[in-house]
């Protein structure tokens, strides 16, 4: 069994390397093709033909763009993100601060949305048609159609502007307590759980009543189990594989998808970053930061089919 | 497990809906001739103007017509991502049924590609092309287009797999049918109704993302804006409960609240999923 | 150099309250909450200026702050040579010092340089301030200005103001306390030039902004570009006075509605560059106040000159007619803003030329101009962006007033993102930003001069170039008055640049902040208010 | 003798996806005494299983109990409340599904699920209940019955699986158990082991049972009283030897005759042999690609060779896991061989549908089994059975329909048939569009697979009368593939048996049951069920035998 598993973590590991690979060309080609490029900006209203070329030369962009590639991927090979054409700084140094910042956002988000989002979207199917589950579904559809940026706007003026409550900035920095971290993730973390169990909420809701039509619950119903019982006993253990995929599809927006969010709150995330680094042109950077997203949101489905595969015994073999 | 008395309640609410869809559909079209006043005017030197008798819904943050504003937007709103859920479902959804149908390494290629695809953050994605190409018609709705149709792809090709086993499928095979009558006739007619389901949703997500891009700054040409731009716009209006920031928001969230009643009313025939 | 102009303040402050008023402030509010901000009312209805005098007795030191700026990114750095957003100046003004600085009036006041004297405008004997230090401890002398000036002559450098370094031809140590900067040619205006951000004085031979060093009033203590910066007061500074605060953070919040509310939620003391539009909230707010400065930053629309539809001059000429300025003003700058008459100098520099009236919006005479040149019917592309701020919604009137008469206008908006490299300059038509620049020769120098680098309507005049190095090297000052305001009278009749408005920047900030007052630099004291600020107690 | 469970006037009304309601259980009444066996059998929408399962107070989503009782033990269960109900599950009243391998939770052990009745009721502690069901394993003959409880559902047989089921329903000692066609999924030898486990435990139990079935010779060797069921009505009802013996409802004579042997040969073998249509030589197939050896990696043909001579019809038998499917596809070129040739009419085909002419594949077409799946769900008939018409000959308008409505004809279908959707369609007619759609071909042969074996008996029956009349008016030939041998006795010349791969023995037809001599062939022939109420009691296997090729 566990050599099974790591069986399939190393084929998979294969297909991300490989996924990587396509990723990072695409990103580069893209990063070539857009108009402007990093000298032209660091210049800005100053960029006169000389200048451009003066410091064009002076940071080797003169070379084809292939030979900057393979240079690139060859520094990745060795773990070498490479220097930040803007502030030579190294990458990887850019990258460490707001790569935590996003996985502490995240994962502060994750602990309160997934057990919040599994608990409610679990009640809604197994009081499948009552008031409750009514309420639930009213308002994760709501939630679902609204953009983020008003759930989040409006959080910043209610709890924020006139509660005074909480603050409207997220800042990383200086955090000393744990209710001090709560108190300064606050509200991002609020938008964000709002956006992201709503998905949650209804696939589990969804997957867990698929699993309750199947014929062993009806089995279990006519062995006179309780609907309780047939929810948590039966119908859950089987629909794992699918809310793993569900909520490792939502904890991936985590990554990439909270731009909005961070730039509302002003938190210092990966997205923003590499936001910063599409408008300088910042090519070590934007390469770095799409790896970085590729590879998060490959591991969280690589670790749904986990949880898929231990949850059910005819895949664990 | 399914309340019969719920049956009428529930179309009721899919009515409703439907009627929402139907009222943006129609304003989408008839705009420019219903418009109380020119959309790009300033008619009122106050600005974030409350609902009065000659600016129903008030005015914008340079005292612009509000309700005018909103109409306008249902165009872009509705029209933007209509082009961009049609274009990106048709494409996901032939490339996933030829995907299906066809197997092996093709199968194998593309469905790596899309993956790769859709590992990269959609809005950073939206973000980066309009940043770098700027923010036209076209731009907007193939940038929206090539974010939904890897999961359009996804969706279709997974129903297609399950057709595709089915014995009418052999049978056609085995008569010798060509990929496009496979797709045309026998593939396609047994999946569009989930297919149908998942463009509904597909539509809200891009009518959202469309807001999100917006609010950061890129979307359609002004004067005019789509209803995000208008949120975004008039958005220092919030703190005061400015009509102008308020009703672009109602205008997004009935759209896509309807069009979300909508499908998961509809008969379990054709719902059959109930979410991306 | 050093003598106090305050001769133009009267009409600034009457002009101040004239806004305020239009913008439907009550006289009493007005008031009200220019003393709260820090801002002294004196008899008369004298405003700023005056008061940093009378509010400098009261500084109390301690405290420290949290300030956002609203523009920021990766880029960031600590390299004076490079700095280009609002961030880096203000880290650079606290981390360095320069050897001039501007004044509220935008005279150029002494700091490192004790005097800086010329008899021909050309070859300037600068002589240095002693017992400076930098934060290393290191005495500062002639050899560090030697090589701050002289590195923004390397292309590799990068440096912003190498086109405006370039006519420094050499520049020697003579002594430890003496430099001798030799020009091309006269001007005049060299004290001024000295007292951009970029001639910020670093140590001999740095190179590594990462740890900069410098003689300013602040020590950096952590920096993250594009996320935040953590200064802490130097306690060697070499001025007698300041700074107050033992430290501030700065760091940008891109989004203005967030930083307002930031601001309101009391997470940050002091935000900058609030929208006009905010003005509203924040008034209803009490603990908040607001600095409003126009220093001089315009949007302009350029229609280059050899360029269809530009290259026809009643083309221009309809342009400016149809430019309805008080919409703009009231509409689009809700009052903060003060009307222009399209040429760049403006109301706050001793060289303004007042009788050079504004063209009154006149649709009718635009549309006979627009006949004549033959355009009307056509639908004319018009290239705006956020990039140049307000640009869109001044474009939404341009083009609606267009429409009455039957001008069609294409507005295209686009990204921010490489607008600069791309369209601005480029573009037949389109809109371009202009921060506030200390001279009048640079402005026109920069923008309006036959090979200026930014003239970005390619207006090219033999006498106006003869005119501009005339007045360059004259240390006549009455005698220049007259010249610029000849030139201004130019290019506001013969250049294809519409200027609408001067833009005033408004700096939103806690009550309990004070010190912090306007400045023809920019906003936020023109980068420098760290120094000046201080905390009531 | 008062009645155990006993039906009164049950209405059920459901409502179809259509949204219209309709009545599915029409007034029945029935009495099932303590200890005694009720068989409900009918075909496929008769209500049959509906009705068993009121007896639990269960009805499936979209039906409701309009009006009668089902009283259970004097108690009406439609009354209850739902705690009530669930309170007689399990305990007072059992269920053995259908399908065992759908009815266990696959991510549970067999144990915990065996058991679960008695720990939803706290019938006893968790160690006793493990004990009572490694005894129940024992008493129905399962393998290791000490360990078999720590498998999970997929590591066990279909067959074991079902027996399972009756172990979970017994562990409550409940009263009454209902087994809702319990070997329908099962092989038939398999299933002659699975109902010699039923009968003895529900004998020694004593306990009342109520038996679902649509095969009438299943039901003579288990139950003590048949109910005959049509439309939600009871037909008839009776004693298993009355209803069998001397059926008087003509529904019930309907099916009875259905059991018939029929005559098979359509015609006489000639002495002159002519050439083969078919002819297949050494075919080895399977799937998971080449491996090194030129064999497939999951081989599922083993050297497989037959010759089939025109106008005559060739039968394949064999259990599921036979790779008799396996040898139809390979024929239609739907699986290209690894080895071996496929020769129609003395000309060996190319060995997937890519290579083979348009003709070679209108000469070959092949009918499913499941009408249901074999048939596109959203095109109306005459365009199903059009398209090969139009595909093989080019037929266009009039000719096209007027080719249709003869192929209507001939398979005995209305022609306003051609505008329906094939779900408005009952199984019978599907089966008949989908022969109508491979003689459309106008082809020489025919590749049947299993295509009577989802059709309830009568229907089946009149399918097979169709494909015979066919032939005799087309002069085609069938390759008739099926696990029913009496189907295959009815239509065929001769016979292949096949058992996981290969071909164990080639025979007439016609000397199927005396002349076979393959130790499998006997045990296949001997396990097909009589419709004869002492036909278990009385059958002898040899035990060895059964080991050996029943997979159990």
């Amino acid at each position: 069994m566990n050599l099974l598993i790591a069986r399939m973590i190393l084929q998979r590991m294969g297909i991300v390397l490989l996924t990587l690979l396509i990723v990072s060309f695409a990103v580069f080609a893209v990063t070539e093709l857009l108009p402007g490029d990093v000298v032209e900006i660091l210049l800005g209203q100053s960029a006169t033909p000389e200048a451009v070329a003066g410091l064009r030369a002076a940071m080797h962009l003169d070379e084809p763009a292939v030979i900057r590639f393979v240079k690139w991927l060859g520094g990745l090979a060795t773990g070498d993100l490479g220097i930040s054409y803007v502030n030579k700084l190294g990458v990887a140094e850019l990258i460490e601060g707001r790569l935590f910042n996003t996985l502490k956002l995240g994962g502060v988000t994750a602990l309160f949305a997934v057990p919040l989002a599994l608990g409610l979207g679990i009640m809604a199917a197994m009081f499948q048609g009552s008031v409750f589950d009514r309420v639930v579904s009213a308002a994760t559809v709501t939630v679902i159609s609204v953009p983020e940026f008003m759930v989040a706007t409006a959080a910043v003026l209610i709890f924020a502007v006139y509660l005074k409550w909480l603050p409207a900035l997220s800042l990383a920095g200086d955090v000393g307590s744990i209710g001090e971290l709560l108190r300064n993730f606050a509200m991002p973390v609020i938008t964000l759980t709002f956006v992201i169990s709503a998905q949650m909420i209804r696939m589990t809701r969804a997957s867990v009543i698929d699993t309750l039509n199947t014929p062993y619950c009806e089995m279990a119903l006519l062995k006179g189990a309780s609907r309780v019982r047939l929810v948590l006993v039966h119908a859950l253990p089987n629909a794992l594989g699918a809310i793993a995929n569900a909520v490792a599809l939502s904890l991936s927006y985590l990554l990439g998808g909270v731009i909005i969010v961070e730039t509302i709150f002003n938190y210092p995330g990966v997205a923003k970053l590499m936001v910063d680094a599409v408008a300088t042109r910042d090519l070590p950077l934007i390469q770095s930061c799409a790896m970085i997203f590729c590879f998060g949101f490959l591991m969280l489905i690589m670790i749904a089919d986990i949880v898929a595969i231990l949850a059910n015994p005819r895949l664990r073999g | 497990m399914v309340r019969i008395g719920l049956g009428m309640r529930i179309s009721a609410l899919g009515l409703a809906s439907a009627v929402v869809i139907a009222f943006w559909g129609l304003v989408a079209i008839l705009a420019p001739l219903i418009v109380p006043y020119d959309p790009g005017k300033i008619v009122d030197y106050d600005y974030f103007g409350p609902m009065t008798e000659d600016f129903l819904l008030g005015t914008d943050y340079l005292g612009r017509d509000m309700l005018s504003r909103i109409l306008m937007g249902a165009r872009y709103t509705v029209g933007i991502s209509l082009a961009a859920v049609s274009l990106a479902c048709f494409l996901g959804v032939t490339l996933g049924m030829v995907a299906a149908v066809i197997g092996g390494l093709l199968d194998q290629v593309l469905s790596r590609v899309i993956d790769a695809f859709n590992s990269i953050p959609s809005k950073l994605f939206g973000l980066v092309v309009v940043a770098a190409v700027g923010s036209s018609l076209p731009v907007l709705v193939l940038t929206l287009t090539a974010i939904y149709t890897p999961g359009s792809y996804r969706f279709a090709r997974a129903l297609a797999v399950n057709i595709n086993a089915m014995d009418f499928v052999t049978v056609a095979r085995a008569r010798g049918e060509g990929l496009i009558y496979l797709i045309r006739e026998e593939i396609l007619p047994n999946i569009v109704g989930p297919v149908l389901a998942d463009f509904g949703l597909r539509f809200v997500f891009i009518v959202l993302l469309l807001s999100g891009l917006s609010f950061l700054g890129l979307g359609v040409q002004p004067p005019y804006a789509d209803w995000g731009a208008l949120v975004q716009e008039n958005i220092g209006g919030l703190p005061f409960g400015a009509p102008a920031v308020i009703f672009p928001s109602v205008a997004i969230a009935s759209l896509t609240i309807a069009v979300n009643m909508l499908i998961d009313n509809l008969p379990r025939r054709i719902r059959d999923r109930s979410a991306p | 150099m050093s003598d106090r102009d305050d001769t133009n303040w009267t009409v600034r402050h009457d002009r101040m309250v004239e806004d305020a008023i239009r913008r439907g402030i009550s006289r009493r509010d007005f008031v009200r909450t220019l003393t709260a901000g820090g801002v002294g009312l004196a008899a008369g209805g004298l405003l700023l200026g005056h008061a940093e005098s009378v509010l400098a007795a009261t500084p109390v030191r301690g405290g420290t702050i949290k300030a956002a700026g609203w523009s920021s990114s990766t880029a960031d750095t600590l390299d004076p040579a490079k700095a280009s957003l609002s961030t880096d100046y203000v880290r650079c003004c606290s981390i360095y010092n320069r050897l001039t600085f501007l004044d509220a009036s935008g005279t150029a006041q002494m700091e490192l340089a004790e005097s800086i004297d010329s008899s021909d405008a050309r070859v300037w004997t600068v002589k240095l301030r002693s017992g400076v230090t930098f934060h290393s401890g290191k005495s500062f002398t002639s050899a560090d200005v030697v090589y701050s000036l002289k590195r923004h002559l390397d292309p590799a450098t990068g440096s912003k103001v190498n086109a405006i370094a370039s006519q420094m031809e050499s520049i020697d140590a003579v002594d430890p306390q003496t430099v001798r900067i030799t020009l091309k040619a006269p001007n005049a205006d060299l004290p001024v030039i000295l007292s951009l951000h970029h001639f910020m004085m670093i140590a001999d031979g740095a190179t590594d902004f990462a740890k900069p060093d410098g003689t300013g009033a602040f020590r950096v203590e952590m920096f993250e570009p594009g996320v935040r910066s953590v200064l802490v007061r130097n306690e060697n500074y070499w001025k007698a006075a300041g700074p107050y605060l033992d430290s501030y953070e700065f760091f940008a919040i891109r989004d203005e509605p967030a930083r307002v509310n930031a601001l309101l939620s009391g997470d940050i003391q002091l935000a900058g560059a609030v929208s006009p539009r905010s003005l509203r909230l924040l008034e209803s707010q009490s603990g908040v106040t607001v600095v409003t400065n126009t220093a001089g930053n315009y949007t302009n629309l350029n229609m280059r000159l050899d360029m269809a539809p530009g290259n026809n001059a009643d083309f221009v000429e309809g342009v400016k007619t149809l430019l309805n300025r008080e919409l703009i003003q009231k509409s689009v700058m809700r009052g903060l803003a003060e009307i222009a008459n399209d040429q760049p100098v403006s109301p706050a520099s001793r060289y303004y030329n007042a009788e050079l009236k504004p063209r009154a919006f006149d649709p009718e005479k635009a549309k006979h101009h627009f006949q004549k040149a033959g355009v009307l019917g056509q639908s004319i592309p018009m290239i705006c962006s956020d990039a140049a701020s307000s640009s869109v919604d001044m474009a939404t009137v341009i083009q609606q007033a267009g429409a009455e008469i039957g001008m069609s206008f294409d507005v295209q908006r686009v990204p921010s993102d490489g607008y600069w490299s791309n369209y601005w300059l480029k573009a037949p038509v389109h809109f371009g930003n202009i921060n506030p620049r200390p001279t009048p020769d640079i402005l026109f120098s920069l923008l309006y001069a036959r090979d200026a680098k930014w003239n970005e309507s390619q207006f090219k005049s033999e006498k106006f170039d003869a005119m501009l190095l005339e007045a360059r090297g004259l240390l006549d000052d009455a005698k220049r008055k007259e010249i610029y305001g000849e030139m201004q009278a130019m290019v506001s009749n013969e250049a294809g640049t519409a200027i609408p408005v001067w833009i005033s920047g408004v700096d939103a900030m806690s009550t309990k902040l004070k010190g912090l007052t306007a400045n023809p630099l920019g906003g936020l004291m023109g980068y420098a208010f760290a120094e000046y600020v201080w905390l009531e107690s | 003798m008062t009645p155990l469970a006993s039906i009164r006037d049950l209405r059920i009304g459901a409502v179809t996806d259509a949204g219209r309601e309709v009545e599915i259980i029409r007034g029945v009444s029935l009495d099932v005494a303590p200890g005694e066996v009720v068989a409900l059998i009918g075909e496929s929408g008769s209500g049959k299983t509906t009705i068993a399962l009121s007896l639990m107070g269960y009805t499936r989503p979209g039906c409701r109990i309009e009006s009668g009782a089902v009283l259970l033990d004097g108690t009406d269960v439609v009354g209850l409340s739902p705690r009530a109900r669930a309170a007689i599950r399990g305990r007072t009243v059992a269920y053995v599904p259908q399908s065992a391998a759908a009815a266990f939770n696959p991510s549970k052990r067999l144990m915990d699920q065996v058991i679960e009745v008695a720990r939803i009721h706290r019938l006893m502690p968790p160690e006793a209940a493990r004990r009572k069901a490694v005894d129940l394993f024992r008493a129905l003959a399962l393998p290791d019955p000490d360990t078999i409880g720590d498998r999970y559902p997929h590591q066990v047989s279909g067959g074991q699986l079902q027996r399972l089921s009756a172990a979970m329903a017994l562990i409550g000692d409940p009263r009454l158990i209902i087994f809702d066609e319990p070997t329908t999924a099962l092989d038939v030898t398999t299933q002659i082991e699975v109902l010699r486990a039923f009968k003895s435990v529900i004998r020694g139990g004593a306990m009342a049972g109520v038996y679902v079935s649509h095969d009438l010779a299943v039901v003579a060797q288990i139950a003590d009283r048949i109910v005959v069921l049509k439309d939600g009505e009871v037909q008839e009802e009776g004693t298993s030897d009355q209803i069998i013996n001397a059926p008087a409802h003509p529904y019930t004579r309907e099916l009875i005759a259905a059991f018939e042997p029929r005559s098979g040969a359509v015609t006489p073998g000639s002495d002159v042999e002519p050439a083969p249509v078919l002819e297949v030589r050494d075919l080895t197939a399977g799937y998971g690609g080449i491996g090194a050896d030129g064999l497939p990696r999951v081989p599922v043909l083993r050297d497989v060779a037959l010759r089939l001579l025109p106008g005559r019809n060739l039968g394949v038998i064999g259990e599921s896991g036979s790779g008799k499917s396996t040898l139809a596809r390979c024929i239609a070129g739907l699986l290209p061989p690894a080895r071996g040739t496929i020769s129609l009419a003395g000309r060996t085909l190319a060995p997937g549908t890519h290579g083979r002419s348009k003709d070679d594949l209108r000469r070959v077409q092949i009918v499913f089994q499941l009408a249901d799946t074999a048939l596109n769900p959203n095109r109306p008939v005459g365009r199903i059975v059009g398209r090969p018409v139009t595909f093989y000959h080019g037929l266009h308008g009039a000719e096209l329909e007027a080719r249709v409505d003869a192929l209507l004809d001939m398979v005995r279908l209305p022609r306003a048939m051609k505008y329906r959707l094939p779900g408005e369609l009952s199984g019978g007619q599907k089966q008949r569009v989908n022969l109508a759609r491979a003689l459309a071909a106008e082809p020489e042969l025919i590749l049947c697979d299993e295509v009577t074996s989802a059709l309830d008996t009568v229907v089946a029956a009149a399918v097979l009368d169709l494909l015979r009349e066919l032939q005799r008016e087309l002069g085609l030939s069938y390759l008739f593939i099926s696990h029913d041998l009496s189907t295959v006795e009815a239509i065929c010349d001769d016979v292949m048996v096949m058992y996981q791969g290969e071909t164990v023995e080639r025979m007439a037809a016609a000397r199927m049951r005396v002349g076979a001599e393959h130790p499998y062939s006997r045990l296949l022939i001997s396990s097909v069920p009589r419709l004869d109420t002492g036909w278990l009691d009385g059958l002898e296997q040899d035990a060895e035998l059964v080991a050996q090729f029943a997979r159990r």
